[in-house]
């Protein structure tokens, strides 16, 4: 594989790990925009656990989503007193507390960032990936997976038909934290380097667009989303500085002409209806 | 609609009166304390940078408390303004020598204006919802971002990444015996107190406003009532374009810098004003925008620069936490469509 | 038909560093289309591939990549910023390519990375040599504060790490630097604070936008003295942005444009070169511009030095034999005469004091390049 | 077996007041095991107030509610249906983005508790037994349709049945269903009886409110009637048909 | 005629709801449709009303081709939807409510018909200044008549009225009708009631899988065996 490639598909099974993780709350309906905090504390997780302790990736990288998982649980009790623009405020909220924190902090390098010596290769992110994309298919096809939609669109109801809203709900920070944080701690093995400046309000933006675009309804959504962010831009580089123009556009039309993302359960009933159909012809 | 539970409750009117003397009274009073006037100019400042944070957020609660829909492109509309000012000025654009810093900005509005129209245009001119679940209202905030993107990038290929400055030569601060007072920030602070007024009326009152209200709730509704939607939203997308090219301009005054990402640090400190003071409440944000602003001079004064900001966002946090409608939202609004 | 030699370019043509790093691009095609019109390097044309990393430091990583393994590129001049460099750095090593910065100026970036090279000074050496000066001219400087944005790595840095032992060196009293964030915009909190301990000189460190805020500020509540810094925001460009506030103000770079006749005749291309490519304001070159301009240069004498072919089948070696060969070279260019780089693979370059002068800058005092050990 | 006439929920002088405004006050009745009872009332007379206190969508002001001699007036919600409840809605309250099957899958949650349960991949098992149980009440009511399509785009009618099916679907000792058969025709109406009766001979007692008499006739053995939240009547619906409050309030002078 | 429907057409994205529908409502006429669940009688009157864009056909009101005005100019020209699931406005006033209803309306009378309003629906005279959240199920298909009537409609479409209202208020809703009926409105009823329905209409029509399979008075209509199939239903 060309080296240019092998970049964009390292940074491609990266996003997709993360998407998983913001995708994970959404299927719940909850919106998550502090993203780029839950990455951090992954990402200064795995290289502080690697630089101070001398641990290897096959430790700092499993550690480190746990870690995030934990302070996933620990922020899911405040925030999942709130709804709709406040939650996402409130995860944008915290996002920012992290990040604050992480530069104020000597320790942790400041605004200097952290090297991080123990390398991780692209097969191993791609494994990741691939397992991470496999295990979300898995739980969305689960009853777990199936109360999880059935809170994103009524949350009371849901209840009165015995879900345990509460439990589910933090599970869905814990997991979606997790993932969010294994996409981090990967980012800073791969990348060698992790500064605070790169988890921005940008970036969780950007994953939460990975997922919307994608579509929310089925776990094809992320794949697809993150995919489409990392590869567009990419095809659209001879644009030079218009294709970031090009790929707003895109967005724009994107949520005119298919709001509820691009892969819909419509879609892929009527894909797999073609199939089954043919099938039968 | 909490506006108009605003306007039915506490007199805004009074109560801001009060505030305003109430205000003046203690830093007036701070000032006069031996070796008060730097504590008191850190006041001052705070409120006059709240005055910025104050229209922008209000921009943004105009646009989610009357139509349920959180504007991302707003933080744009305020930077456009700045940076075509500068743009037209630099190409001498209007054609008058002294002046043509100061006349380049209103060109500047105008443009933040029609950007907020071209939005409305493409983006909640095809919100059809559906279902009424919690995420698909995600779709305005995934367009506006997609503006947001488009917006940005165009400025930076026409314009340049850098911060220009934006040399208004005339002295606008006006100094109050220690005090220095920024006069931009005064008249952005009053000009939305006056534009706020008005706005809480027109909600409340008028067959306009109700007319707002029910476009918030259900379009399709509203559209099968006789309302003219597609005619009267963007009017609303006009207000908040000319707040947040008002609050550009008054910035550029002020600050006599621009650059194409002006608008992103003004824009999460509105929006954590808005929050604040309570989604949907243009009171709340004028109280929240003084608070976030206080709160980051006296965080900078007694934490330094880069604690203040975690100061700033972990009480936001906490507020959204504890008292999920602000300081004066409504516990409705917000909590359904984005 | 003899082979070209390629060389990576990893630039910053979009994004919030665009406007910094896009004539990096220009000073680039100069050197090559002078080097190819003489003859290239051992008989073989330079060819250049250019990656934009939209000021993203994975892409940084990304571009490393593809010029090592798709490009056979013989070496890559950038990344641009300290940021990319950090991240771009590790993967040059790994995969055995020089990189040579032109621009990342945080000190110890280049750690152990054998791979990596910059054609920067240091921040530190540069604002010593600017505190010499001062003394040396008798611009009163006994009580300075320090104001730097906190969250712009090579800022903090400079700020924290060598503007109080230089200053301390020199007896120069001065409190708690006071920090403010990139993105800030109203700076009025901090100089507040520090105007109230009454400085002779303040000490900024930030990038242009930032340094401009607080002198607009400082101005504003009344602060009259000296306003001094490292090369951060010593930008030729940022004269207008700097307004009259700028009056006076000191600061020191790594190239002077009217240093001479090489020098000059530089600067007459670049702002030719610049004008026909729509870059109508970039006329005076910055330094990290003229650095680029000089990488070209030196990595044809090294790629002399090392024999190279630019053969695909011999590439890895020839890469090594490119880096072997940089080490311990003299290079004379725009930026200096026998330009050395030291044990960590940093140059040694001149440092020049500017000051502004009836808004334009004027040169107020030069130092010659530190030699190597 | 159960005994006939033993006492499943027994609703004991509940009230509910909003800002000052006692919609249900002092209302008791009792629906006995495999009873069928029917709650009518004028609109507005807090019917379905009485549900959403039953199911714990509100907490209570006063009285107490027991199902199955436990009290559960102060349970949350969740516990009240693993109790042994089930309840419909009003108005159509199906996830719109799930299936018709799923929804139903997703009635069946109260009996798949524990994590084993919760992490099985029913959406993967067209043969599962969950999925299996789901498709063949769909049919048990009477519903031809493609247990995969979304429900969103399938009408009014078969959406209401599809709400009586899910909430069956958690084979619950009290159903409550708040007027089932509006919006639809004369002939899905009786279906619809129809099918509730089977269900009430299958040993599930009902709790219906509605608004169409002949229904509650076909359906409810009992009725009680609630006007301005009180109960002014309780018994037979052919006595309600007699009586000169129930009339005046609820049924107009000229029903027959 | 006052509405003439000619052909009419209206498709889902694959779905396609109303096929070629054709049907007329005279001045001062009462006419209902009738149908099974999923026919396609909602999504006829949502075409009529201009929340759906038909896509094919022609709707003639009063003698003008109104098939491309918008859902607005229809309202002011007296087409009114009193649509299915009643959509009331929940985050505004009872009162306020009402005041939309009269929204395309300039005329000084507005407040003394919403009196009118009052006076006939005490349940919404004692709740006026209350969020229309909290009405109750019948209380707010009051309120969405109402609501209509504001905009002094020339023809008024009702879809499933009825639907959720206490049997004393199916019998005043239906005298309501022939009541606003004998005021000179054209009603347009779409209902389950059957009985009530045609008791009430003049003519009637018979809708399934989006086509009219049976239309004529409604007296004859009644006791027609077809309907009576057409309902039990051949699925
Ligand atoms: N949350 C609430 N806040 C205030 N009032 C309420 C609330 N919920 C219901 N009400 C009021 O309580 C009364 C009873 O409402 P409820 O929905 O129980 O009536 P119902 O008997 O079900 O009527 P219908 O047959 O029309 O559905 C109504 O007058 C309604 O306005
Ligand atoms: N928004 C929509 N998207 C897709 N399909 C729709 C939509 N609305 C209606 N349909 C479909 O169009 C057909 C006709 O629906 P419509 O609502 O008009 O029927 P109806 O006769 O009013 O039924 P009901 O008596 O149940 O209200 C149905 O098959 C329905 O599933
Ligand atoms: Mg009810
Ligand atoms: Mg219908």
């Amino acid at each position: 594989m060309s080296g240019y490639w092998s970049g964009i598909l390292a940074i491609l099974a990266i996003n997709i790990i993360f998407a998983y993780g913001i995708f994970v709350t959404a299927t719940a309906g909850q919106l998550n925009l502090g993203g780029a905090g839950f990455m951090a504390i992954g990402a200064y997780g795995a290289a502080m656990l690697g630089e101070q302790l001398g641990w290897t990736p096959a430790l700092t990288v499993p550690a480190a989503t746990l870690l995030t998982a934990l302070v996933g649980i620990g922020i899911a009790f405040p925030v999942l007193r709130t709804r709709g623009v406040y939650m996402v405020l409130a995860t944008f909220a915290f996002a920012q507390v992290v990040t604050g924190i992480i530069l104020t902090q000597p320790a942790l390098g400041g605004a200097m960032g952290l090297v991080v010596t123990e390398y991780v290769d692209l097969p191993v992110l791609l494994g990741v990936a691939a397992a991470v994309t496999i295990g979300v298919f898995w739980l969305t096809a689960t009853r777990l997976g199936l109360a999880m939609r059935a809170l994103h669109d009524d949350e009371l109801v849901a209840v009165l038909m015995g879900v345990p809203a509460r439990a589910v709900q933090v599970a869905g920070f814990a997991i979606g934290g997790g993932l969010a944080g294994l996409a981090g701690a990967l980012y800073a093995h791969h990348f060698s380097f992790v500064e605070a400046q790169y988890f921005s309000p940008l970036l969780s933006i950007y994953v939460l667009l990975f997922v919307l675009i994608g579509g929310t309804q089925t776990a094809w959504g992320p794949l697809v989303g993150a995919s489409f962010f990392t590869i567009v831009p990419e095809l659209l580089r001879i644009g030079g500085s218009w294709r970031y123009v090009v790929f707003g556009v895109m967005i724009v039309a994107m949520m005119m002409f298919r709001p509820e993302g691009m892969v819909t359960r419509t879609l892929l009933a009527r894909l797999m209806g073609r199939r089954r159909h043919a099938d039968a012809g | 609609m909490s506006a108009a539970a605003g306007v039915r409750g506490a007199h805004p009117l009074v109560v801001s009166a009060g505030v305003a003397v109430g205000c003046v009274a203690a830093i007036a009073g701070l000032a006069a304390l031996p070796g008060g006037a730097t504590l008191a100019q850190q006041v001052v400042s705070g409120l006059m940078l709240g005055g910025i944070y104050v229209a922008v957020a209000v921009a943004f609660t105009l646009t989610i408390g009357v139509l349920n829909f959180l504007n991302f492109t707003i933080p744009t509309m305020f930077m456009l303004t700045g940076m075509v000012a500068w743009g037209l000025a630099r190409h001498g654009l209007p054609f008058t020598e002294a002046w043509h810093w100061a006349l380049a900005l209103p060109p500047g509005i105008v443009v933040a204006i029609l950007a907020s129209l071209v939005v409305e245009r493409f983006t909640f001119r095809y919100l059809k919802t559906r279902h009424g679940d919690a995420t698909e209202h995600a779709i305005p905030l995934v367009s506006s971002l997609g503006f947001l993107l488009i917006f940005e990038h165009l400025v930076l290929i026409v314009l340049g990444s850098d911060a220009q400055s934006f040399p208004v030569r005339f002295r606008l601060d006006w100094q109050v015996g220690p005090l220095v007072v920024g006069l931009p920030q005064l008249a952005s602070l009053l000009l939305s107190l006056a534009i706020v007024f008005w706005l809480s009326w027109l909600l409340a009152r008028t067959r306009t406003g109700r007319a707002l209200r029910s476009i918030a709730e259900s379009p399709d509704t509203a559209t099968l009532l006789g309302v003219e939607v597609t005619r009267i939203v963007p009017v609303v997308f006009l207000l908040s374009g000319l707040l947040c090219g008002v609050a550009g301009a008054l910035f550029v005054v002020n600050y006599s810098d621009v650059s194409p990402f002006m608008g992103d640090h003004v824009g999460t400190k509105a929006i954590a004003a808005m929050v604040l003071g309570g989604l949907g409440s243009i009171w709340g944000a004028i109280a929240g925008g003084l608070l976030v602003g206080l709160l980051e001079t006296l965080g900078i004064h007694f934490f330094g620069g880069d604690a203040a900001q975690v100061v700033v966002w972990t009480v936001l946090l906490l507020a959204i936490v504890l008292r999920p409608q602000g300081l004066f939202g409504g516990s409705r609004i917000g909590k359904g469509k984005l | 038909q003899a082979r070209d030699i390629v060389i990576g370019l990893t630039m910053v043509k979009s994004g919030p560093l665009k406007t910094p790093g896009e004539a990096t691009e220009t000073c680039v095609d100069i050197a090559v289309a002078e080097i190819n019109a003489a003859g290239g390097i051992n008989g073989r044309r330079i060819r250049i591939e250019k990656f934009d990393t939209g000021s993203d430091p994975r892409q940084a990583a990304t571009a490393a990549q593809k010029f090592a393994r798709d490009d056979n590129a013989l070496a890559i001049i950038g990344p641009f910023s300290s940021g990319e460099s950090a991240v771009a750095f590790p993967v040059g090593e790994r995969l055995g390519i020089v990189q040579i910065s032109n621009s990342a100026s945080q000190p110890g970036l280049t750690g152990n990375f054998s791979y990596a090279w910059r054609l920067t000074e240091d921040e530190g050496k540069q604002f010593g040599r600017l505190l010499t000066s001062l003394t040396r001219k008798g611009v009163p400087a006994s009580k300075a504060e320090i104001m730097f944005i906190s969250d712009e790595r090579i800022s903090n840095i400079t700020a924290t790490q060598f503007y109080p032992g230089l200053l301390r060196a020199r007896n120069i009293s001065f409190g708690e630097p006071v920090s403010f964030q990139y993105r800030t915009f109203d700076v009025a909190p901090q100089v507040t604070q520090i105007l109230q301990r009454g400085p002779e000189v303040v000490a900024l460190a930030a990038t242009p936008d930032g340094a401009g805020k607080v002198l607009r500020e400082l101005r504003r509540q009344g602060f009259t003295g000296r306003v001094i810094g490292s090369q951060i925001f010593a930008d030729p460009n940022s004269v207008e942005l700097f307004g009259p506030e700028g009056e006076g103000m000191i600061i020191v770079a790594g190239f002077w444009w009217d240093r001479n006749d090489a020098t000059r005749a530089f600067t007459r291309k670049y702002a030719e070169e610049n004008a026909k490519r729509g870059l109508t304001s970039k006329r005076i070159p910055h330094h990290s511009d003229a650095q680029a301009y000089d990488i070209v240069y030196l990595m044809k004498q090294a790629a002399e030095r090392a024999q190279v072919t630019g053969e695909a089948s011999r590439i890895a070696a020839e890469r090594t034999a490119f880096r072997d060969a940089l080490r311990g070279i003299r290079f004379t260019g725009v930026t200096g005469e026998n330009t050395c780089f030291d044990a960590a693979r940093d140059a040694e370059l001149p440092g020049f004091i500017i000051e502004i002068k009836n808004q334009a800058w004027s040169l107020f005092d030069s130092f010659p390049a530190d030699t190597c050990a | 077996m159960p005994m006939p006439d033993e006492a499943l929920l027994t609703v004991a002088g509940i009230g509910k007041a909003f800002g000052g405004l006692r919609v249900v006050d002092d209302v008791s009745f009792t629906v006995p095991r495999g009873g069928r009872l029917g709650l009518i009332g004028p609109n507005g007379a807090g019917k379905t107030t009485v549900f959403n206190l039953i199911s714990g969508v509100y907490p209570l002001d006063a009285g107490t509610i027991t199902l199955d001699g436990k009290a559960i007036g102060t349970l949350p919600p969740r516990d009240r249906v693993l109790a042994g409840m089930a309840r419909s809605f009003q108005n159509i309250r199906l996830m719109p983005h799930l299936s018709a099957v799923e929804n139903v899958m997703l009635g069946q949650q109260a009996r798949a508790s524990g994590l084993g349960a919760l992490l099985t991949p029913i959406g993967w098992m067209p043969r599962g037994r969950w999925r299996r149980d789901a498709e063949a009440l769909l049919a048990e009511a009477g519903l031809d349709i493609d247990p995969g399509d979304v429900v969103s785009s399938l009408p009014y009618g078969i959406r209401k049945k599809i709400e009586v099916v899910r909430a069956l679907a958690s084979r619950p000792k009290l159903l409550l269903l708040d007027e089932p058969a509006a919006g639809l025709n004369p002939a899905e109406t009786a279906e619809l009886a129809r099918f509730l009766r089977k269900i009430a001979e299958g040993g599930t007692a009902l709790l219906v409110v509605e608004h169409d008499m002949g229904f509650v006739d076909e359906v409810c053995d009992r009725v009680v009637v609630l006007n301005f939240g009180k109960r002014i009547y309780e018994g037979s619906m052919a006595g309600a048909r007699a009586d000169a409050l129930v009339r005046e309030a609820y049924l107009g002078a000229d029903a027959a | 005629m006052l509405l003439e429907i000619e052909g009419l057409e209206v498709r889902y994205g694959r779905t396609h709801a109303v096929r070629g529908v054709s049907l007329g409502v005279a001045t001062a006429e009462v006419v209902t449709v009738l149908g099974a669940n999923g026919a396609g009688k909602s999504s006829l009157l949502k075409a009529i009303a201009g929340a759906v864009t038909p896509a094919g056909g022609r709707i003639i009101f009063d003698g003008a081709d109104v098939t491309a005005l918008s859902a607005p100019e229809r309202v002011k020209r007296g087409l009114v939807l009193v649509p299915e699931g009643r959509q009331i406005l929940v985050s505004l006033t009872v009162h306020e409510n009402l005041l939309m209803g009269a929204y395309g309306r300039r005329d000084g009378d507005v407040a003394r018909d919403i009196e009118g309003i009052y006076a006939r629906f005490s349940n919404l005279a004692a709740r006026r200044d209350m969020l229309a959240s909290v009405l109750s199920g019948g209380e707010q298909q009051m309120l969405a008549i109402s609501r209509a009537l504001l905009a002094r409609p020339r023809l008024m479409m009702l879809d499933e009225p009825s639907l959720g209202l206490s049997p004393l208020l199916v019998g005043r809703l239906f005298e309501l009708v022939r009541e606003l009926n004998r005021d000179g409105l054209a009603i347009l009823l779409v209902e389950q009631n059957t009985r009530m329905a045609l008791r009430t209409a003049s003519r009637g029509y018979v809708m399934e899988l989006g086509r009219i399979v049976l239309d004529g008075p409604a007296d004859r209509l009644a006791d027609n065996e077809a309907l009576a199939a057409a309902y039990l239903g051949s699925h």
